[in-house]
């Protein structure tokens, strides 16, 4: 795969993470967010899985699947806050959660 | 040594005086004021035997005590004496005997923590006077700092916290901007000498070259000239001064203020002779800006201490302008000035304390015809109105016309429009002395007491005996070059 | 600071690399000693005490290794991922030390709490875990790594308390800035390896000479998106936003640890990144450091201004405090890192030192205060000099620590800071300082004047005024140790600083 | 510590004694304090001007101490009797010693009258030092010390507001001459490095640089040494532009007037110009000014004079007229003149004011001209005094006021810095003063009283013979002290007398009051056959105008007054602090502006890191 130039790599994983993180800032609803920054971590992950083939070298793959299960950590997390937000404020909507400001 | 003994002693005193406050030991009951009054008065007269009997000659700075204190910075614990430092700590004791007797009856609650503040202020003054490594310096100057600050902010009057608040920023600022040229010295000193040294007499035999000497001459003069304070960084004083308590408007006006005048002296003018010659028009022209603005605000105002807040800064402006133009009649000039100023505004500011115990109000509307019912304090008060305005025969007159008759011989027309500030002056004090006791006498007060007789009547002893003598002071300033 | 290659290579851990990271080998055990206690037996005063008992044991034990043979610059490289040196230990120390004071004084909030505890004091140690492996690492997996372990139990913590009115909005808030903010880093860290085909701190620094200009750009890029990432844990201005609202929200002992252990943590790697990497001498890095600097100082102070809030207030005086230290980051060369690590170390401990008192105080004011979920208003102070004169005190001399003043390790900290400053003539930080200094005093002066106000409204309403400050004698005897501290290394700053740089 | 020193110490001695213990003491003691260190010293004086006179010296001094040393040069306080301050400390003493005896009754029954004594007092011991001070800023020293007492005497009764908006106006517009004063100093120590007096008088004669312009374009030193002088002399003794203060000084007790504004202080700048004749003879252009300043104000106070209707104000801008005469005289050379005229004048206007007050006094302090009338025939005695001291204000011939008035106007005609137009208005002067005499005359004294019959004449002022000697010793010098005028050659430089002036000079001098006379019978007749009613509305638009005194102070408040005022109050809350709020202000703003995005939500938060992100790259890339 060495014919697929880095530039292209990287390219593609910067457009994915801009998508993810679009969807961080536009969705108002929690879930969604929580898939957004999925998708912004994996984006990181091709980056990582690119630039490692390039050099030949594992370290690429293994800062990939240390991300993954950064990714699980928070989503468990995020999912754990999700319910009771959902038990508190009976809604999903980020922005009923801007009680603190000043 | 002996000055180290007295500047931690008057430390542990205020401490002692906060915690005795009230409480009574083996059937003595102490009060903080008692405390504070013996402990200045003993520490006074121990400073002035020892400099008095000590073998040294203090034409030029004799160290008195140098220990090393941050070896990692080479910062050294060195305090050092000339006639002009030891001039100005006797003036800084007089004036707290006096800001004691001023608050004696004046301060009631938490007279305690009060009185610890003043003297620990005067340890800072004490420090500052004395201080020969900067970073020393530089840490009274601070300290000297934080007690002014409390004592303003708790025991002042109605808008006191703006007051001190204004007044900290202005000095903090300023004195930042003094801490950066302090360090940039330090290395310039790292890279000709070969290692840091923050000491005062090192840095003189620094050469520097012009424009650098130039910004750092200016870091210095600011932080001065806002203690000084010289237009346009004077905006602090009249708050701090008119919501200060009586003592607190004694010390600022009385000691703080020559502390600008003294690091003007000190370090300015000697660490940076050439790059002070190149500012001197500025400075001068600053120094003749503040004699008239401050006579005009003086007129304007119709609160008692705000009217004497301003008079003080057209005052300074006498010093800066005589400072700045390098002459030794004007060099003298400057310290009868002080010396007279610090006295003549101590004794306005006292007299407004006395008229506001009794009728609750500096406001110049509210007074008149007092000297129907108190002929004594009217007595004084134009004694020390007539100090303000330069009278002959009193002690600030010498120190005017010293200034000016040395500045004329370098700044002529400079010289001839301070000389409008004289009739200025004369405005405002007369003002001040007519409304408050000339006119029908709206309310009767009653005439000094015998604390307040004996704090005016040393106060114009002492103006009268300098405008008289002035050669009580100037003996010790004889063919000083600047 | 950079290790030379063959220790680098070497994989087998020898013993004397054992001695040198068994700090951190302690906290893991202890961790996983703590998981088989809650096992055993649930029970709040065994589990805070054995926390507390491993804390004190590695602070110790880190001291132990301090006092020894570790010289400055000579790091113990630990296969490619950690370098421990001494800088290392002194900020594990300082973690150590706010962790230590966190837990103990967490057992008062604790206690009115309906939630269990065991899990609150395992993710305490979680957090100080990673802040450990934060400041020994030496490698960008293990930046990660300490990284994560840090944000994630901080986002456990920081919602502990479910019943409190701002849990939730806290935890969310925390957790999904975070996620961002590691996914930007970790991109960053993705393009700077496709440049540089290395991990590793110390030998990344050097672009493969093939790559052409187009990736160029990728790897400055990649810096200033890892810069990004750290400066949002720093909470620097423009990425402070989260800051105040988490401060507020969370319960007061963890904005104590956020507060510290985050931070000294995230600084120190940021220094290691960059010293070993000489980003000093790519101008354009340090030009963004200069923006964020000079942003963060005056963004921090104004928000700051008119504040109400004590933990708001806090936090905003933490974003001013550390675009001050981003001043030691633009040192000039390689000489002169020992100054700029000693100063950064200073500054640290003595803005440490101010935070641990202030929240110190606060805790004790909320105990006594009647609901602790309610928001810490500055009038909770008012007259508090005249009540509890030791609380007062020691509150007044790190507000002035906080502003600066003489007397105080603030000032001699900020003393460093302009030494540095001058030294490398980045006149725009000083003034920057200068100006946002003076600001902060419009707001650290009201401050100290609350305590000295008494209004007698207070006192006759027999409400908050009147209230009485029983302080246990435990308590007592810490807030004096910190005061007597804070001056005594206030006035003989060599006390430390021969400490630290040895 | 010989006579000379002792001489102020008597009076400062009693001014302590009686300002320290105040209300204390009865009438009795004070007023025996008082008037009798006033004796004393008047004693004094006799004996060191006898000593003077024989001729054996020529000069006393006494050295007390050193004030202190401007640079090389040395400012003592140490004192200097020569035939000229003897002559000025004699008025001083002797004139101040009868005008306290007469105040000691006169303000016997005031509450404050020992507080009055010590001004007085202390009023003498500043003049005596400005008048013996052998420096410039010993002399200043007094200068300003009379200054204050003039202030204080004319405030005396401050209850009053206009009586303390006199006494400010006196003090300021005097300190405005003084600061000149202070700048002349200022020179000619730069230009002679010395400030001592006589030292100065001799450096100004032969030092080429003080006298020479350096270019030919500018003026030399002398010559402004000499106008920043003249412009201290002017303040003090109420010449034009400084004179408006005089007037209104009236309002202090009369005594006061007669001590200060007309017998001692308002002729110490006379004293000081006749003093410092070393710097005004290097700048002869100096010179003509003064003439012509004293020439314009001589003619500007007699017409003023012609249309008050207050007494003491008529016998004010008569002062301001005659020491118009001396500084006539000392402009055109005639230094003696100059001087004699001041003694003289000390004399005649002393008694003419106390007599005013006298008769005052017994009308109930009525002052207006207007109200009186017809108290020839009621007040005898004092009518009979007040006429002798008109008869030497209009220079009657053998009244000593004929005597030293020939003289300065016999000096103008021919002298080099005077001149044919100077002598013309010092005649006309004479005709207007004959005429605001006469007028003042006619209208209290004679025709038929204008005051309520049942007047009460006060029983103490008639009874009181002490009083009376003190007035008749007045009278008689007034009338005789023409007959030996002193010698001051020794001091001042004789002007050669003037043998081109014609003869007709003379003959005119001596007509001219006697004109001003005449005409004033026929004109004041009507002053007789009219009722008070038609006194009353003789208001023309010109005489209110004559009255106010020319419209200087109209002009004075408008042009200095009423500017500073308003500038002083525009700018009452301080510019630079507004300045410096702004930015405080300012900073509030941006507070208000960032913590809008504060706004607690998330989303905002996570856009505004790439926001910041995507500026940063800006900031990298730009």
């Amino acid at each position: 795969m060495t014919d697929i130039p880095l530039t292209h790599v990287l390219i593609l994983s910067s457009l994915l993470f801009t998508i993810g993180f679009v969807g961080v800032v536009v969705r108002k609803n929690t879930l969604f967010m929580l898939m957004s920054l999925e998708v912004m971590l994996n984006a990181v992950g091709v980056a990582f899985i690119g630039a490692g083939s390039v050099w030949q070298e594992a370290d690429g793959q293994i800062m990939f699947i240390l991300i993954l299960t950064l990714a699980a950590a928070e989503v468990a997390v995020g999912l754990a806050l999700l319910i009771r937000m959902q038990r508190r404020y009976r809604t999903l909507d980020i922005d009923v959660l801007s009680k603190m400001k000043g | 040594m002996m000055l180290t003994f007295v500047i931690f002693g008057l430390l542990f005193c205020g401490s002692l005086a906060w915690y005795t406050d009230n409480k009574s030991f083996l059937g003595v009951k102490f009060q903080a004021r008692w405390v504070a009054l013996v402990a200045v008065i003993t520490f006074a007269l121990i400073f002035v035997f020892s400099a008095y009997l000590s073998p040294l000659s203090f034409l030029t700075l004799q160290m008195i005590t140098q220990v090393s204190w941050i070896n990692s910075l080479n910062i050294n614990y060195a305090i050092a004496l000339d006639h002009l430092s030891i001039t100005l700590i006797i003036l800084t004791f007089f004036l707290a005997v006096i800001c004691i007797l001023v608050s004696w009856g004046e301060i009631q609650e938490k007279s305690g923590f009060y009185y610890f503040n003043l003297l620990a202020t005067f340890v800072g003054i004490i420090g500052v006077f004395s201080a020969v490594d900067m970073f020393l310096f530089f840490f009274f100057w601070e300290v000297m700092l934080l007690p002014m600050t409390a004592i303003i902010a708790i025991w002042g009057h109605e808008k006191r916290y703006f007051a001190a608040i204004k007044f900290f920023i202005f000095t903090q600022v300023s004195s930042l901007l003094m801490l950066v040229a302090i360090i940039a010295m330090a290395y310039i000193h790292q890279q000709q000498i070969g290692d840091l040294s923050f000491s005062y007499q090192d840095w003189l035999s620094l050469e520097l070259n012009s424009d650098i000497a130039q910004y750092l001459m200016l870091g210095f003069f600011i932080a001065f000239a806002v203690k000084l304070p010289s237009v346009p960084l004077h905006s602090w004083l009249p708050d701090a001064h008119t919501q200060a308590p009586t003592a607190g408007s004694v010390l600022l006006a009385g000691v703080l203020l020559k502390t600008g005048a003294y690091g003007l002296i000190r370090f300015v003018l000697q660490l940076f002779p050439q790059a002070s010659e190149n500012f001197a028009p500025i400075a001068v022209t600053l120094g003749v800006v503040s004699i008239l603005y401050g006579a005009k605000m003086a007129f304007a105002q119709t609160d008692f201490k705000r009217l004497v807040a301003y008079s003080s800064i057209s005052h300074m402006g006498f010093v800066m302008l005589a400072l700045f133009s390098f002459n030794e009649i004007a060099y003298q000039g400057v310290i009868v000035t002080i010396v007279a100023h610090g006295l003549s505004s101590a004794a306005l500011f006292s007299l407004a304390g006395m008229i506001y115990q009794r009728i609750h109000s500096r406001n110049l509307s509210d007074m008149g015809g007092f000297w129907q019912s108190a002929p004594r304090m009217g007595g004084f008060g134009l004694a020390f109105a007539a100090a303000a305005f330069g009278l002959p025969g009193l002690a600030n007159f010498v120190g005017e016309f010293l200034s000016l008759v040395g500045a004329y011989q370098v700044f002529p027309m400079m010289v001839i429009l301070a000389a409008f500030g004289l009739i200025g002056s004369a405005i405002y004090g007369m003002v001040l002395f007519q409304k408050t006791f000339q006119g029908s006498s709206l309310k009767a007060v009653e005439d000094l007491s015998c604390r307040e007789l004996i704090i005016s009547s040393s106060l114009l002893m002492l103006l009268v005996i300098l405008g008289l003598y002035p050669n009580l002071v100037l003996q010790y300033f004889r063919g000083v070059i600047l | 600071m950079s290790a030379s290659p063959e220790i680098a290579n070497s994989v087998i851990l020898s013993a004397e690399m054992f001695i040198v990271l068994s700090p951190i080998l302690l906290l893991s055990f202890g961790i996983v000693l703590s998981l088989l206690l809650i096992a055993w037996r649930r029970s709040q005063k065994m589990i805070s005490l054995f926390t507390q008992f491993i804390l004190a044991i590695t602070l110790l034990l880190t001291l132990h290794l301090l006092s020894g043979e570790l010289k400055v610059g000579s790091g113990t490289q630990i296969t490619t991922l950690l370098n421990v040196d001494r800088f290392s230990y002194l900020s594990f120390v300082l973690i150590c030390f706010s962790a230590l004071v966190v837990v103990s004084l967490s057992r008062s909030v604790l206690k009115s709490a309906v939630e269990v505890h065991d899990e609150y004091y395992l993710l305490i140690l979680l957090v100080v875990l990673g802040a450990g492996i934060l400041v020994v690492s030496d490698h960008f997996a293990s930046l990660f790594l300490g990284f994560e372990l840090l944000s994630i139990s901080l986002v456990g913590l920081v919602g502990y308390f479910r019943e409190h009115k701002h849990a939730v909005e806290t935890g969310f808030k925390y957790l999904i800035l975070s996620a961002t903010a590691s996914s930007f880093m970790l991109l960053g860290i993705a393009f700077i390896y496709s440049q540089t085909g290395n991990l590793s701190f110390a030998v990344s620094s050097n672009v493969m000479p093939w790559s052409e200009q187009p990736l160029q750009v990728f790897n400055s890029v990649g810096i200033l998106l890892l810069f990004s990432g750290i400066a949002f844990k720093l909470s620097l201005a423009p990425f402070h936003f989260w800051s105040p609202d988490i401060y507020q929200g969370s319960p007061t002992p963890i904005t104590l640890l956020m507060a510290t252990v985050s931070k000294v943590a995230m600084f120190t790697v940021l220094i290691k990144c960059c010293f070993s990497q000489n980003y000093f001498n790519n101008e354009s890095f340090i030009e963004i450091i200069t923006v964020v600097a000079l942003l963060s100082m005056l963004v921090g102070n104004v928000l700051a201004l008119k504040q109400q809030n004590i933990k708001r207030l806090m936090a905003y005086s933490s974003i001013a405090h550390f675009g001050y230290l981003l001043i030691v980051l633009t040192v000039s060369s390689l000489q002169t890192l020992e100054f700029a690590w000693q100063g950064a170390l200073f500054y640290l401990s003595a803005y440490l030192l101010a935070n641990i008192a202030i929240f110190t105080v606060l805790l004790i004011s909320e105990k006594n205060r009647s609901n602790m979920s309610e928001d810490i208003h500055i009038t909770e102070w008012h007259g508090l000099f005249w009540k509890n004169r030791l609380a007062a005190v020691l509150v007044i001399f790190s507000i002035l620590a906080l502003a600066g003043i003489p007397l105080t390790m603030g000032f001699v900290g900020k003393f460093y800071l302009l030494n540095q400053a001058v030294l490398f003539k980045s006149w725009w930080l000083i003034a920057g300082l200068v100006i946002g200094s003076g600001i902060g005093l419009a707001y650290y002066l009201p401050i100290i004047f609350t305590l000295f106000k008494d209004d007698k409204t207070l006192e006759s309403k027999g409400g908050d005024g009147s209230r009485v400050y029983l302080i246990a004698i435990g308590k007592q005897l810490f807030m004096f140790t910190l005061l007597i501290s804070s001056l005594v290394f206030g006035i003989f700053p060599d006390l430390v600083s021969q400490f630290i740089y040895r | 510590m010989n006579l000379l020193a002792s001489l102020p110490l008597y009076p400062l001695l009693s001014f302590l004694v009686l300002i320290s213990f105040g209300k204390r003491l009865s009438w009795a003691v004070s007023s025996w304090l008082s008037v009798g260190s006033m004796g004393l010293s008047a004693l004094c004086s006799l004996w060191l001007f006898a000593q003077l006179s024989t001729g054996e010296v020529n000069v006393i001094t006494s050295h007390l101490w050193q004030w202190f040393s401007i640079g090389s040069a040395e400012v003592n306080v140490s004192f200097y009797l020569d035939a000229l301050s003897a002559v000025m400390i004699l008025v001083v003493t002797g004139v101040g010693f009868l005008i306290h005896l007469f105040a000691a009754i006169y303000m016997k029954s005031d509450e404050n009258f020992t507080r009055f004594m010590a001004y007085m007092n202390l009023f003498i011991v500043a003049m005596l030092v400005l008048v013996l001070a052998d420096n410039l800023v010993l002399l200043y020293l007094g200068w300003e010390g009379v200054g204050l007492c003039s202030f204080l005497l004319i405030g005396f009764w401050y209850q009053e507001k206009s009586n303390v908006l006199a006494a400010r106006k006196a003090f300021i517009v005097t300190r405005i001459g003084d600061t000149a004063m202070a700048i002349g100093l200022f020179l000619l120590f730069k230009s002679l490095s010395s400030l001592n007096i006589v030292e100065i008088n001799q450096l100004a004669q032969t030092s080429d640089a003080f006298s020479m312009s350096l270019a030919s374009n500018e003026a030399s030193d002398a010559y402004w040494a000499a106008l920043l002088l003249l412009g201290g002399a002017v303040g003090k003794s109420a010449q034009l532009p400084l004179q408006t203060w005089l007037p209104d000084a009236m309002a202090g007790p009369t005594p006061v007037s007669a001590l200060i504004h007309a017998a001692t202080m308002v002729t110490a700048g006379v004293y000081l110009i006749a003093r410092m004749n070393g710097v005004f003879i290097m700048a002869p252009e100096v010179m003509t000014y003064v003439a012509w300043l004293g020439a314009i104000t001589l003619l500007l106070a007699g017409v003023a004079a012609l249309a008050q209707t207050d007494i003491k104000r008529v016998l004010a801008y008569s002062t301001m007229s005659q020491i118009g005469y001396m500084m006539l005289a000392l402009g055109a050379g005639a230094w003696s003149a100059g001087v004699f005229h001041l003694t003289t004048h000390a004399f005649f206007k002393a008694l003419l004011f106390l007599t005013a007050g006298a008769v005052i006094l017994a009308l109930h302090h009525q002052q207006s001209l207007f109200k009186m009338g017809g108290l020839l025939k009621k007040l005898p005695f004092e009518s009979a005094l007040f006429l002798i001291g008109l008869a030497c204000l209009v220079a009657l011939p053998g009244t000593s006021g004929f005597f030293s008035k020939e003289a300065i106007i016999a000096s103008l005609w021919s002298s080099p810095t005077a001149g044919e137009s100077l002598w013309w208005c010092a005649i006309l002067g004479a005709l207007l003063t004959s005429i605001y005499s006469c007028r003042l005359f006619f209208l209290a004294f004679l025709g038929e009283q204008r005051f309520p019959k049942d007047l009460v004449i006060s029983d103490h002022l008639e009874t009181n013979h002490l009083l009376r000697g003190a007035l008749v010793v007045l009278a008689l010098l007034s009338l005789f002290g023409g007959l030996f005028s002193v010698d001051l050659s020794t001091v001042l430089p004789v002007n050669n007398e003037s043998e081109l002036s014609p003869d007709w000079l003379h003959a005119v001098a001596i007509i001219t009051p006697f004109i001003g006379i005449a005409f004033s019978w026929f004109y004041f007749k009507r002053y007789h056959s009219k009722g008070i009613t038609s006194l009353a509305e003789s208001q023309s638009s010109w005489v209110v105008f004559c009255r106010n005194g020319l419209g200087f102070d109209v002009i004075y408040q408008l042009l200095l007054v009423k500017p500073y005022c308003f500038i002083a109050q525009v700018n009452r809350r301080d510019l630079f602090d507004q300045l410096i709020m702004l930015s405080a202000w300012y900073v509030g703003i941006w507070r208000d502006v960032l913590s809008v995005s504060q706004n607690g939500r998330l989303r905002w938060f996570a856009g505004t890191f790439g926001l910041s992100l995507i500026g940063l790259i800006l900031v990298v890339i730009l």
